[in-house]
């Protein structure tokens, strides 16, 4: 265990990011505040102290530009990380990703590549609003030439990041607010997560939960609450969203015979509709189900953005639903110690 | 050209102010579970603003919008209700503090998106010509916003077709902590808006009545046809960017730049043109609403949760 | 009939645009070269000869400012058209339509409404390429707060632009190049389409074909393939993408117990994929496939781009692969005229 | 300064204005099922420009490039292969006409969405900065992409970085039918550039030589370290937006616009400034050339349908 050390979320992606810098030259990170005193929730913190400014700066805010100088700068040979706040920037940004970034190697028949990790933080807690709580996963996973990362570990954060660097096609990297906080062991070494490969988190037979980013989480509370009343739940964890691992999924799937799909998003045309759609064409006799976002925007006050939410309860009550038909029944109440304690203000 | 009212300038500043101070108070309760953007030091553009709006006039805003809000006269109850998350909120709590709107006093709608609601104004001013309306659109945006390209194709589509339209951009130097000098080689913003067409003059002096003499010159000439302008609004912000605290220990600007805008704090000014009497009768009157204010949002409940999914479609 | 007349899609959209400009004076028009000689198609030809150049106008190329503009005007309590010569281009409004138009209700609580139509044609043929041959349908079905159309007829053109038009919602009018010159039967008066319901265009029995748009003609050509070799195929026209008639096409489903999808798009996380996910979670022991482009972006070569875009004997070898296991039969070459004929050059 | 060439100049606007009369000699064979958009009128820019550059300089380019890549030297026969949509086209026919890129020259890539190359450019200059690399970047656009916000937001990102670039614009008035005067209150493309920080020039000349001054002085300034440059260049487009044809029928502009235009004929110039004999080598191989490229390409294979989801990942 020398080789390993316990650590959050947030400061794994400082690790895997400091030291693919320390490792390459050509690797830098731009994105509003990046440079300031608080560094992207710390992972980005003082990066220009230690590799100096032309590795970690800050920006006009032109978010639709920056995307372009990216992917120009990944064209010349370098390998940029543009570090978003909020996804819901992304929108800004969509011309360059999926027109530019998601097509040059391919128009170019091979002969550019954009070597270019875009990070995008999911919004939620804290009265964040409409604009300031969405997740575009979806809008990626759909868009050949162009990968997309949603890891939820320590361990994975750092590896997948790196992975992200090194990969020589465009990445988008979904990294979840309440995520930051997660600890876990991380190796100290430079490692790569391969894209494509999902994980299986708690083995289960009765049912198989499949989150995405930070409903993953809540997926696994839910198997916890599942586990008090007797029902074994399979949790995977895709951690890649594109490439996606469908034969793990698949196989969980024709092995528990249910699968929910709990999106970090809303449902129609989603992530819960690709997984629940590849199941219904490969696989038989399954019972299929999805939550994620309400259909609506997210609103601002408390008690309307609780449920607004997916919440480990309503998995657990869903699940229990599928395996049993049991309508009646309630977990106690799960308690998120991350999303009882973040009190903002930002 | 109407004479600048300074004991209406008073209390506009001193509602803002003492609003702005209320929510410093009691955010450490959480009663007020989401981000506030606090114009603390910055009001007396809004005031000054406010003052030379005609009521027809309407007001576009972002996420730093209480100023905006409260120098319109809107509603207080409403806006403490709405950032209390209470379904007599402004919003019935969908809103919260970073999107107020309310179509009573024209004060439209506010974005959390840098720059988003800009080519919305733009466009209200344009159904404004189309329909014949007197009334003119006015466009707070801070210093940050104009970095965005979607910034100068609103103002050169305002330019091209003429438009009754004010931009008003309250230049605090600073978008979160970073410095304008990081984000545009040259202080440029009036003459980058000056070669789109839109007439743009810098005001520095930092009182109420610069902004509102800025402001009643500038929505005269729009008035009399001669298209879209701009006032470049020299400003401090007091507080920390998002949320109740200060920032001194962010130490991304000098003390002195603060120090030097409060020490000129234009609420001392104005406060000095009055009587203490009249002070007084002022403050009081603002304290109690303001406490009333509180009082009717703790009251108010809070929306049921059947009403996510409602007032999506229309 | 003396209240109907055969014109094609283009024309249908003109009239529809042009009775209801005619019937209210809110509506107007506006998008790159929508008042030049060829007025996008003929749709928008001449109308501001007729209506003043206020009420159908050309812009600077600012799409993302240009649908604010709208918004506004909406908000304002126009009713703006605005028309996109390519749906590509929509991928620089994505901020505006989705953080702003669609949740602009939703944050006043319903004091706003934004009724905003904004028409956006779909590529294909004459070597488009990959920037000029997206269909983004899906993301915006994504999205609470925004309605899609994508009619296919005449008359559903007319009445879904007339619909759209009414409608206090911003809508996304999805209209294909190749359905431009499709004829049928069009009512002379203001009609409306409503939203939410889709068609039976084709009554069958052993599979369904569902399709999107242009997709609708491959699935109907398919099923007239399918039909020489006894295979009765139900053709499904959604017309309305958000709101989806989800009811009618499980309801054909639970007759044929098949469903091939057709989309006019990638399929991950696409169109194909949420009518996939509904059949599988709300039906059960169904047969369910999909198809639509290629996992690329498109290619320019002709050579390739046939082979990117679905095609109706793809279409048919693959329903019948799905109702009979066989594998080697090919329906006859299926000709279709409008993409044969298109030489561009645009 | 080194001199101008006259005589590489008139082989470099023949080649060009050769090339474009065979697309359009053949376009109705349909052999090119794509868009092409002729840069016939405008040729003397792109031969001005490219004279002034040196090897490792890096140019980029958008749908109306086919000029750009010839004057740059870049290759006939793939070029060629490229409009048949074949496996020895540049990009093995994925790209066609609207995408050309072809890395041996330094010609980076081509966008068909107007703008959507130029911060890629800009990024490239950032990288050339970041790596000490000697190559200025050369990005050329229309006058319509600068309605575009994203244009301001790259120019304003260059200034701030004090980036190695040069933007070309290549101002014939019209994006496809609409003159610049329907897009912009005024013709103030270079006042607005100046605003954003890059310095600016407006280059009326019309004659490859003026181009080619104006561009190796810009290219000076920027290689002794003085920033992004911007030379907007006047011109006129020949030909129909799009396609082989012409565009008098639509009357978008007078018909004295033009022909004045094509009085001016730059090719003629260059072409009066040699003898006849090597006028008629130059004419003689470019031909040649052509007619070696379109054999090549109608030699040329299609490529096979498994190559459609092939170099979509690296
Ligand atoms: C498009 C976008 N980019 C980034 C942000 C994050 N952000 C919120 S406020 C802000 C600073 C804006 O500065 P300025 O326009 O000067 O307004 P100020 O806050 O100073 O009033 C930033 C970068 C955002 N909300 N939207
Ligand atoms: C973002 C975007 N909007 C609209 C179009 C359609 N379009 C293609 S070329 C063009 C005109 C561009 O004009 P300009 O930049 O002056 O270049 P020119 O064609 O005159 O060389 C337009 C509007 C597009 N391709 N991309
Ligand atoms: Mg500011
Ligand atoms: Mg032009």
């Amino acid at each position: 265990m020398d080789n390993l050390k316990e650590i959050n979320y947030g400061q794994a992606i400082y690790e895997g990011c400091y030291q693919e810098m320390e490792n390459n030259d050509s690797v830098f990170v731009y994105g509003l505040g990046v440079d300031d005193q608080k560094g992207h929730y710390g992972t980005s913190k003082d990066l220009h102290k230690i590799f100096g400014e032309k590795r970690n700066f800050d920006m006009p805010l032109s978010e639709d530009a920056m995307t372009g100088v990216g992917i120009g700068a990944a064209l010349a040979g370098l390998r940029p990380i543009y570090v978003h706040q909020r996804m819901d920037f992304l929108l800004l940004c969509m011309n360059q990703l999926v027109n530019m970034a998601a097509k040059l190697r391919y128009m170019s028949s091979g002969e550019h590549s954009v070597p270019f990790v875009v990070r995008a933080a999911i919004g939620r807690s804290w009265g964040q609003g409409a604009q300031h709580s969405q997740a575009f996963h979806s809008y990626f996973m759909h868009v050949p030439g162009i990968k997309v990362v949603a890891p939820t570990t320590p361990h994975d954060a750092k590896g997948c990041l790196i992975a992200s660097i090194r990969d020589n096609n465009p990445v988008v990297f979904v990294e979840h607010r309440m995520l930051y906080s997660n600890t876990g062991y991380v190796p100290n070494n430079l490692y790569e997560v391969e894209f494509g490969k999902g994980r299986v988190l708690i083995e289960g037979t009765d049912i198989t939960l499949v989150g995405a980013s930070y409903t993953v989480t809540d997926c696994i509370r839910a198997a916890e609450a599942l586990k008090k009343i007797g029902i074994s739940a399979e949790v995977i964890d895709p951690v890649s969203l594109s490439p996606i691992d469908y034969d793990l999924i698949r196989k969980s799937a024709n092995k528990t015979k249910k699968v929910l799909v709990v999106d970090n998003g809303w449902l129609t045309c989603g992530f819960s509709s690709e997984i629940i759609a590849d199941l219904g064409i490969n696989c038989s006799n399954l019972k299929l189900d999805r939550m994620g976002y309400l259909e609506s925007p997210c609103p601002t006050t408390r008690v309307l953005e609780d449920g607004f939410y997916p919440d480990p309860e309503g998995v657990a009550i869903k699940a229990n639903i599928m395996c049993n038909g049991e309508k009646n029944w309630k977990p106690e109440k799960i308690s998120r110690e991350e999303i009882n304690s973040f009190k903002g203000p930002f | 050209m109407k004479e600048f009212d300074i004991k209406k300038a008073y209390h506009l500043f001193y509602l803002i102010r003492r609003s702005e101070e209320k929510i410093i108070e009691l955010y450490d309760t959480d009663k007020i579970k989401s981000p506030v953007h606090l114009s603390i030091g910055q009001e007396a553009i809004a005031v000054g603003v406010s003052l030379a709006l005609d009521d027809n006039d309407i007001v576009f805003s972002n996420y730093r919008g209480h100023a905006h809000y409260l120098a319109r006269e809107g509603n207080l109850n409403q806006m403490w209700a709405e950032l209390y998350g209470k379904i007599d909120g402004s919003s019935r709590g969908k809103a919260g503090s970073m999107h107020l709107s309310d179509w009573s006093v024209n004060f439209m709608t506010t974005s959390a998106i840098v720059t988003s609601a800009i080519p919305e104004a733009v466009g209200y001013a344009f159904a404004q010509k189309y329909k014949n309306d007197k009334g003119i659109v006015i466009c707070y945006h801070g210093d940050g916003a104009v970095d965005e390209g979607v910034y100068w194709e609103s103002l050169n589509f305002a330019s091209l077709h003429n438009l009754p339209i004010l931009f008003v951009c309250e230049n605090n130097k600073y978008a979160i902590y970073t410095h304008q000098s990081k984000r545009m080689l040259n202080d440029s913003i009036s003459e980058r808006a000056n070669a789109f067409g839109v007439k743009a003059s810098k005001v520095d002096g930092l009182t109420t009545k610069d902004f509102y003499n800025a402001a009643y010159k500038s929505l005269d000439e729009i008035k009399n046809g001669n298209g879209p302008m701009l006032i470049e609004c020299l400003t401090t912000r007091w507080r920390d960017h998002v949320g109740p605290g200060e920032d001194r220990h962010i130490k991304f600007r000098s003390d002195d730049e603060l120090d030097n805008a409060i020490k000129n704090d234009d609420l001392l000014r104005l406060e000095s043109m009055l009587s203490e009497k009249e002070v007084k009768k002022i403050n009081d009157e603002v304290d109690n609403k303001i406490n009333e204010a509180i009082k009717y949002s703790e009251k108010s409940s809070f929306p049921d949760t059947s009403e996510i999914t409602e007032e999506v479609y229309g």
